[in-house]
C-alpha cells in the first residue's frame, strides 16, 4: 500500500531578478510515495534545490500546485514534517555537536530528558559518540555533516530533505556516509528527498531517479530503480547498476550546454 | 529656603564672598539653603537661568543686557563689583606705550560675551577689528589662558587684575617687561560681577524676600572675605573640586578682588549702569545692544537687604 | 495645547505612511528607499516646531525649525566664511594630510613584519585614545589660525587611518598570496596587484571614519583659541550672545558637510570596490 | 615574545622622538626663561628672537638644551616631567583628594560607564528593533548615519546647559553625552551582527517553524556577540571621549576633562600631559577589560 | 626518451603547531617524467596538497630532497616554471575574466599585444569565448574554474600544478573538462600533477596514479596506467579501466580510517 507524500503538478517558480525573470521550475510534475527515496540529479542551476526549498515552504511557487500530506507545504511545516539537511553542515559555533542536535528539540518543546535519549541516539546512528562535547570548528568536514545530518533525524520528521550533503566529502567517507544512510532509511521508513551531482550516488541510493535540465528548470526524465532495498557497495559493479548509471547520464547529457 | 546660584566662571576667590557666606554659616542664619553652581569657559549663565537651572546668577551687565534685549528679562538687583578688573595686558618690547600703538597689531580677547567692552573701546578709538592694517587690529578668540601672550603669538591679550596678569607674572615675566590699559582707565569698563534674577520671579514676594535676604548674606560674606583675605581663599580652595587652584595664587587673587569690590555695599551706582551702557551703545558696527534698556536694575532688594 | 495634540497626530500619521509604504509592494524602489527617511525627516521637523510653540519653549532653550531656517537663510555669507575657514581650510586639509601620511607610513610598516607587531598594538590604542585632548596643547604649538586646527585633525585621523590600512594590507587570502608567489612576482607588483585592490574596502572604512572625526576635530580645537571666524567660534560665541538660531544654522551646514563628505566617499567607495560582496547585495 | 620586543621598541622609538622634541619645542621659553636669570644668550631680546628658528637657536645656544628637559611650564614637557606628576597625582596622593587624579579618573569613569550602559542598551534595542521592522529600517536607519556627522562634541557645552536648566545635573548629562556617542557604533554593530547569520541559518530555523522569538534568542543574538564586543570596544572609547569632552564646559569640577580644562587654564602644560596620560590609561585599561570579557565570553560560547 | 622533471627522495615535512608536531609528509619518494600525468589521490588530510605545494616551493620540506628540473623548487619557480590552480578559482573580484587570465602575463613582463593574443586563446580553450569582460562574480562556478585553468594556462610554465580543480563542479561539466585537459596535455607535452578525490577521474586521466595515506602523510601504492594516451570517455567502461580503478579503491581503503 503506498500513500502519496508529495505531489507536484505544473509548478512552477519565477524569480524576479534585476537582469529580468529567471525561470526556475517550470510545470514540473512528481508524485513522491511513503518510503521513497528520491535523487535529484541535474546540472548546475537547473533547479534542484528551489525546488527542494519549495518543497520545505522555504520558497513559494509562482504557478501550479504542490501538496505535502494532503496539506500546502506552509502547513507541513507548521507541522514539523521535515528534516531538512542543506550542503554545508551550517552547524552553529557557539554550540557544541550535542547542543546542536538538541536546538530543534529545544525548539519543538521537548522534554529535557526525551532530548538528551535522541542526542544520544541520533550520535551512536551517524557513528559520533563521544563527539557531543565538541565544537563543530573541533571536527572535521565530514564529521560535522554527519552531526548535521544527526540534527534533522532526532525529531520525528517524516520527510527528509538533502541538499547535497556528501557534496565536500572525499569518496572514501562518503561511501561509508552512502551505506549508513540507506541503513537508516531502510530502518525508518522515511521519505527521502536528496540533491546530488555524482551519479553513482544518485543510482546506488534510489528508488526514483528524477533527471533535470535548466533554462527553464524542468524533469526531463524520472528513473524508476529496480535494485533491491539490500544493496551492498558491490552492487555497484553490477551490469543493472551500470546500466542505470548510463541511462541517467545519458538523460543528463541530453539536457546539458557547455556555457555553465 | 533653597537658592540656586550659578557663577560666571570656575570656583576661584573671584566668588569669594558667597563661598564664605556658606561656609561661614550667613546663608544658614538667613535660613538659606544656597547651591553654589561653578560655571566654566562654555557655560552661559544666561543660559542657566532662561531654563529655569539657577535662581540667581552672577554675570557681568554686558551679556545680561543683550540678553535682555534677545527677550530674556533680567535685571540686576545688587552689585558687589564697583570696578572693573578688565585690562589688556601687552608685551612692552613690542613697542607698545599708548591705545594708538595696537593697530596693525594681534590681540587676544575673551568672547563668550565678553568681547563687548572691548569693542566699544576699540569703537571709541575709530580702530577697526577686521585684521591687520594701519587703522585696524586682529583680533583672537584667546582661549582660557595666558599662553598667546607667553608664547608671542598675540601682542596683548585680555586679562584680569585679580587673575591672568598674575599667571603672566608667575610665567617668569617681570611687571617692567608689561604694559597694561585698565579699561576702566580707558573710560570703557563696564559693570562686572553683578547679581542678575530674572524679572517676572521678582514679583513673587516670597522669592523677593528671598534674594534680600540673599544679598544681604552674600555682602556679609563679601565683607568679612575683604577683611580677612587668606582665610577667604582657603574656604574657595576647599571648594575647589577640580583641584587645581594654589594657594598662593587664590590668596594673591583674593587681595586684588577686594580692591575692586570694597568700595560696594552692594547697591547698584546708577551712574556705573549708565556709563556701561553708554560704553555698550557705542559698540562700532555690531553693537551689542541697539536701544536703551529699560528696567535692567533695581534698587528695591538691596534697598531692603541693606537697610 | 492644540499644537501638542497636533503633533502626535502628525508623528501617527507620518508613521502610518511609512508603514504603509515599508511594507507596502514598492518597497524595494528607489523613491520609497528615499522617500522614507524624508517622510520621517520631515515629520520631526514638523513635531518639533509644534511642540517648541505649543509648549512654550523658550528661544534660548531651543529654538522652532523655521527659526533655524531664517537664521540660515540670512546669515549665508557668516555661515559660507565660517564653513571655509573650518571646514575647508582645518578639517579638509588636515584630512588630506592626516591620510596621506597614514597611507605612506602604512605602506613602509607593511614592509616589514617587525614594525607591524611593533606599532600596531600601539597604533590601535593610540585610534581609542581621547585625542580631542590634545586640542589645547596644538592650539598653543601651532597657533590660532586654522594650522593648529588643521593639526588636531592630522592627529585625529592618523592613527584610525593607519590601522585601517595595515589591516586592510593584510587581507589578503594565503592562496592569493601563494598564487603570486608562483608568478614569482616582485614586492611591488603584489602590491599594487593584490595587496591595495584588497585593502580598498579598509582604506575607504578608515577613511569614512577618519570624515567624521576630522570634522569634530577642526570645530572642537576652535574652543581652545581661534580667529574670530570658524564655525566653532561661532557655536561658542552665539550662545553666549543667546543667538541659538545661530548656532543651530552652523548645526545645520556641519550636518550637511558632514553629509555631503560622508557621501561622496560612499560613492568613491562604490566605484573603486565595486567587487566587493558589501557593495554587490 | 617577539611582538612584545617589537610593541616595547617602537615605545621606546617614540620616547626618543620625545625627548629630542623637548629641544627644539622649549628652546625660546628656556632662552628666555636664562635671560632673565642673567646668562648670555644668542640672539639677544625675546623679540629678536621671536622669529627665528628654533634650530638655529639650539645650535647658538647649545648649552641650554638640558634645561629644555626641566622647564616649569614647558611647549613640550619630558616624558620624565610627566610621569613624576602621573606618579605624585596618583601614589602620592591620598586618592579622596581633589588633587589626586585618581579621584579625577573616578569621576570621569563613573559618568564614562553610565553613559556607556545608557548608550549599549539604547543601541541594541534601536539594533533589535531596526533588525526585525522595515519601517524602523528604512526611516531610522539614514538619520542614525547623519546624526552621526553632527560635531555633538562641539555641542555639547550647549546641551550640558540646556539638560542643566531643565534641571538635569550631576553625572547624568555627562553620561547623556557619553551615551550618543557610545549609541552610534553599538547600533551598527549590532545591526551588522544581528543580520549576520546567512540564510542557510535562517532557513533551517524555518524549517522547525521556530517563532521570531527563538530565531531571535538561539541565533542572531548569538551570532552577533562577536560583532558586539567590537563595537563595544568601539564604544567605550567614544563614552571616555564623550564625558571628557562635557567636562570641559561644566566648569573645572571634577574629572579629567576638568583637570585638562584646568590645566589648560593656568598654563600647567605638565598637568594637562598628565590628565592626557591618564585618559590614556583609562581608555586602554577599558577597552583591555572588554576584550577580556570578550575572550572568556566567545569562549565559553566556543567562538574563539 | 625521458627526462626527469621531479624527483623527490625521502622527503619529509613536518608542521610545528600548538597541538604538537603534524607529519604532513614522510619518507616520499617520488619521480615523475617530462610529460606525465600524476594523479595523487588519498583520504582527507593524506598531505596530497603539502606536496604539491612543496613541488611549487611554497612550502619547505623539513627533510628529504627534492629536485625540479635538476634544480631546487625555489629556483624553478623564479623561472617561472609552474602553472599551479588552486581547488577554489581564487580569481581576484575586482578584475575582469580576461584582466584575471592577463596578471601572470602582466608580471612576466608579456608585451601588450602577446598577452591580448593569449588570453584570446586561452579562454577558447576553456570554451569561455565572449566572458573576458565578466567580472568572476558573474560567473557561475565552473566558469570561474575554467577560467582559473586559463590562467595557468596563458604563459608557459612546463610544469601544471592542480589541486583539486574540479571538486566542485558537476559531473558533466566535470567529464567535460577532463576531456579537454586529456586533449590539451596531448597537445602541449606539459607535465601535470593532479590532486583528485575522484577514483575515475584519476584513473581516467593519469599515467599514473599515487595513492597516499594520513599520519603520517606517505605514499602507499603507485600505479602505472596501461591506458592508451588516446582516451574516448567511454574508456570508463571497459575491464582494463575498471580494473585499475579496483586497485585504487583497494590501496585507498586500505589507508584509510573512519574517524575523519
Ligand atoms: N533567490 C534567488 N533569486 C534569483 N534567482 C535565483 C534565486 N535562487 C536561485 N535562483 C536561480 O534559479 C536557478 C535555479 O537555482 P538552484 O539553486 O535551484 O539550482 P541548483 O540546481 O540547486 O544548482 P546547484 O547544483 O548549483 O546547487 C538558477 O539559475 C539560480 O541562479
Ligand atoms: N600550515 C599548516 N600548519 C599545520 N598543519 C598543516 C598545515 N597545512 C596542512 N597541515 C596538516 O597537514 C596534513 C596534510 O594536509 P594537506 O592539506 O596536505 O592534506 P590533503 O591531502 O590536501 O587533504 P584534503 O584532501 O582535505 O585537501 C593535515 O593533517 C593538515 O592538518
Ligand atoms: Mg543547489
Ligand atoms: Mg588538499
Amino acid at each position: 500500500m503506498t500513500t502519496t507524500v508529495i505531489e507536484a503538478s505544473g509548478l512552477e517558480l519565477t524569480f524576479q531578478t534585476s537582469d529580468g525573470p529567471v525561470h526556475a521550475l517550470k510545470d514540473v510534475n512528481l508524485q513522491i510515495e511513503k518510503g521513497d527515496f528520491v535523487s535529484f540529479i541535474g546540472p548546475s542551476g537547473c533547479g534542484k534545490t528551489t525546488f527542494l526549498r519549495v518543497m520545505a515552504a522555504l520558497e513559494q511557487p509562482t504557478g501550479g500546485s504542490i501538496t505535502v500530506n494532503g496539506m500546502t507545504p506552509e502547513e507541513a511545516r507548521k507541522n514539523r514534517a521535515y528534516g531538512y539537511v542543506f550542503q554545508a553542515a551550517g552547524l552553529y559555533p557557539w554550540r557544541t555537536i550535542a547542543k546542536n542536535i538538541k536546538l530543534p528539540l529545544e525548539i519543538m518543546g521537548y522534554s529535557r530528558a526525551d532530548q538528551d535519549a535522541r542526542v544520544e541516539a541520533v550520535l551512536k546512528l551517524v557513528d559520533l559518540e563521544g563527539f557531543g562535547g565538541k565544537y563543530p570548528w573541533q571536527l572535521s568536514g565530514g564529521m560535522q555533516q554527519r552531526a548535521s545530518i544527526a540534527r534533522a533525524l532526532a525529531f520525528d520528521a517524516d520527510i527528509l530533505l538533502m541538499d547535497e550533503p556528501f557534496g565536500a566529502l572525499d569518496e572514501i567517507v562518503r561511501d561509508h556516509l552512502n551505506e549508513q544512510l540507506l541503513q537508516l532509511w531502510a530502518r525508518t521508513e522515511k521519505t527521502i528527498g536528496f540533491v546530488t551531482h555524482s551519479i553513482p550516488e544518485a543510482v546506488y541510493l534510489s528508488t526514483k531517479i528524477v533527471v533535470m535540465s535548466p533554462r527553464p528548470g524542468r524533469i526531463t526524465d524520472v528513473i524508476e530503480s529496480p535494485l533491491p532495498k539490500e544493496r551492498p557497495l558491490e552492487i555497484r559493479d553490477t551490469p543493472e547498476f551500470i546500466e542505470i548509471a548510463h541511462r541517467v547520464r545519458e538523460g543528463l547529457r541530453a539536457g546539458h550546454s557547455y556555457d555553465e | 529656603d533653597a537658592v540656586k546660584l550659578q557663577l560666571k566662571w570656575v570656583t576661584q576667590a573671584q566668588f569669594a564672598g558667597y563661598y564664605v557666606a556658606k561656609d561661614k554659616g550667613f546663608y544658614s542664619d538667613e535660613d538659606l539653603d544656597v547651591t553654589i553652581l561653578p560655571g566654566g569657559p562654555d557655560i552661559a549663565p544666561t543660559q542657566v537661568i532662561a531654563g529655569g537651572g539657577a535662581d540667581v546668577m552672577i554675570d557681568w551687565m554686558p551679556s545680561a543686557l543683550a540678553a535682555r534685549e534677545k527677550g530674556l528679562p533680567l535685571v540686576n538687583i545688587a552689585q558687589p563689583y564697583k570696578h572693573s578688573g578688565m585690562m589688556l595686558t601687552c608685551w612692552k618690547d613690542a613697542g607698545i606705550e599708548k591705545p594708538m600703538d595696537l593697530v596693525n597689531r594681534t590681540l587676544g580677547v575673551w568672547f563668550y560675551g565678553n568681547e563687548y567692552p572691548f569693542l566699544s573701546w576699540m569703537a571709541h578709538l575709530g580702530i577697526k577689528t577686521d585684521g591687520k592694517g594701519p587703522d585696524s587690529v586682529e583680533v583672537l578668540k584667546q582661549g582660557f589662558n595666558v599662553d598667546p601672550l607667553l608664547q608671542r603669538q598675540a601682542d596683548c591679550i585680555s586679562t584680569m587684575t585679580y587673575n591672568e596678569y598674575w599667571q603672566v607674572i608667575d610665567a617668569g615675566v617681570t611687571p617692567e617687561e608689561l604694559i597694561t590699559f585698565k579699561y576702566e582707565d580707558q573710560g570703557v569698563a563696564t559693570l562686572e560681577d553683578g547679581l542678575y534674577v530674572m524679572e517676572e520671579k521678582l514679583s513673587d514676594p516670597a522669592f523677593e524676600d528671598k534674594m534680600v535676604r540673599f544679598v544681604r548674606a552674600s555682602m556679609k560674606g563679601w565683607k568679612y572675605a575683604e577683611e580677612n583675605p587668606d582665610e577667604a581663599a582657603e574656604i574657595v580652595l576647599d571648594n575647589d573640586a577640580s583641584g587645581a587652584q594654589t594657594e598662593k595664587h587664590q590668596k594673591r587673587m583674593m587681595r586684588e578682588v577686594a580692591k575692586l569690590t570694597a568700595d560696594s555695599n552692594g547697591t547698584l551706582d546708577p551712574a556705573d549702569y549708565e556709563r556701561t551702557v553708554k560704553t555698550l551703545l557705542s559698540g562700532g558696527s555690531d553693537p551689542v545692544i541697539t536701544k536703551e534698556p529699560e528696567g535692567a536694575w533695581t534698587h528695591v532688594i538691596t534697598d531692603k537687604a541693606l537697610n | 495645547m492644540i499644537e501638542v495634540i497636533l503633533a502626535l497626530i502628525l508623528w501617527a500619521f507620518g508613521w502610518w505612511v511609512n508603514v504603509r509604504l515599508a511594507e507596502g509592494p514598492m518597497a524595494r524602489t528607489r523613491a520609497v528607499r528615499l522617500a522614507v527617511p524624508v517622510i520621517f525627516g520631515i515629520t520631526v521637523l514638523l513635531v518639533w516646531e509644534l511642540l517648541v510653540r505649543g509648549l512654550n519653549v523658550p528661544m534660548v532653550i531651543l529654538p522652532a525649525p523655521s527659526l533655524i531656517v531664517t537664521r540660515f537663510v540670512t546669515s549665508l555669507p557668516v555661515l559660507w566664511v565660517d564653513f571655509r575657514q573650518t571646514i575647508l581650510k582645518g578639517a579638509l586639509s588636515g584630512y588630506v594630510i592626516g591620510c596621506g601620511a597614514a597611507l605612506l607610513v602604512a605602506v613602509l610598516v607593511d614592509r616589514s613584519d617587525f614594525l607591524r607587531r611593533g606599532l600596531l598594538p600601539v597604533g590601535n590604542l593610540v585610534a581609542a585614545l581621547p585625542i580631542i585632548g590634545t586640542a589645547p596643547i596644538l592650539v598653543m604649538w601651532f597657533g590660532f589660525d586654522w594650522q593648529s586646527k588643521a593639526a588636531v585633525v592630522v592627529v585625529s585621523v592618523f592613527f584610525p587611518m593607519l590601522v585601517n590600512t595595515v589591516a586592510g594590507l593584510a587581507q589578503t587570502s594565503a592562496m592569493q598570496r601563494d598564487l603570486m608567489r608562483t608568478y614569482a612576482a616582485g614586492y611591488w607588483q603584489s602590491f599594487f596587484k593584490l595587496r591595495l585592490p584588497a585593502a580598498m574596502p579598509f582604506i575607504f572604512n578608515g577613511l569614512k571614519i577618519s570624515s567624521t572625526l576630522a570634522l569634530i576635530g577642526a570645530i572642537v580645537a576652535e574652543f581652545f583659541g581661534s580667529p574670530t571666524m570658524g564655525m566653532g567660534f561661532r557655536i561658542s560665541t552665539s550662545v553666549g550672545q543667546l543667538a541659538l538660531d545661530m548656532v543651530w544654522a552652523e548645526i545645520v551646514v556641519a550636518a550637511l558637510a558632514g553629509t555631503a563628505f560622508y557621501g561622496i566617499l560612499a560613492a568613491m567607495e562604490r566605484a573603486v570596490t565595486f567587487w566587493h560582496p558589501s557593495q554587490r547585495g | 615574545m617577539k611582538s612584545v620586543l617589537a610593541v616595547l621598541t617602537v615605545l621606546a622609538a617614540i620616547v626618543a622622538i620625545w625627548y629630542a622634541a623637548c629641544v627644539p619645542m622649549n628652546i625660546k621659553g628656556v632662552l628666555t626663561d636664562l635671560e632673565r636669570a642673567g646668562a648670555q644668550v644668542v640672539p639677544e631680546g625675546a623679540v629678536a628672537r621671536r622669529d627665528r628658528g628654533a634650530f638655529g637657536l639650539v645650535a647658538k645656544n647649545s648649552f641650554a638644551i638640558s634645561a629644555t628637559w626641566a622647564q616649569e611650564r614647558p611647549r613640550l614637557p619630558a616624558p620624565h616631567q610627566v610621569a613624576v606628576e602621573l606618579w605624585q597625582t596618583t601614589v602620592m596622593k591620598k586618592i579622596t583628594s581633589k588633587r589626586s587624579l585618581v579621584f579625577h579618573a573616578w569621576v570621569t569613569l563613573s559618568a564614562t560607564l553610565m553613559g556607556f550602559a545608557i548608550g549599549t542598551g539604547l543601541g541594541i534595542l534601536l539594533a533589535v528593533g531596526i533588525v526585525h521592522s522595515r519601517v524602523m529600517d528604512m526611516s531610522v536607519m539614514p538619520w542614525a548615519i547623519v546624526s552621526q556627522t553632527i560635531p555633538i562634541i562641539a555641542l555639547a557645552p550647549m546641551i550640558i546647559v540646556v539638560l542643566y536648566s531643565i534641571g538635569v545635573q550631576g553625572i547624568l548629562p555627562k553620561a547623556i553625552i557619553s551615551a550618543y556617542l557610545s549609541f552610534f557604533p553599538v547600533v551598527v554593530g549590532m545591526v551588522k551582527g544581528l543580520r549576520s547569520p546567512d540564510a542557510m541559518q535562517i532557513d533551517l530555523l524555518k524549517t522547525y517553524n521556530a517563532s521570531p522569538a527563538q530565531g531571535f534568542w538561539k541565533l542572531r543574538l548569538p551570532s552577533s556577540m562577536p560583532y558586539l564586543f567590537a563595537s563595544l570596544k568601539i564604544g567605550i572609547a567614544s563614552s571616555l571621549v564623550g564625558a571628557i569632552v562635557a567636562e570641559l564646559p561644566t566648569g573645572a569640577v571634577a574629572g579629567l576633562g576638568a583637570r585638562l580644562l584646568a590645566g589648560s587654564y593656568y598654563g600647567q602644560t605638565i598637568q594637562i600631559w598628565s590628565a592626557l596620560f591618564a585618559a590614556a590609561i583609562l581608555a586602554s585599561v577599558l577597552v583591555g577589560l572588554l576584550g577580556v570579557i570578550q575572550r572568556i565570553t566567545l569562549k565559553r560560547m566556543g567562538m574563539a
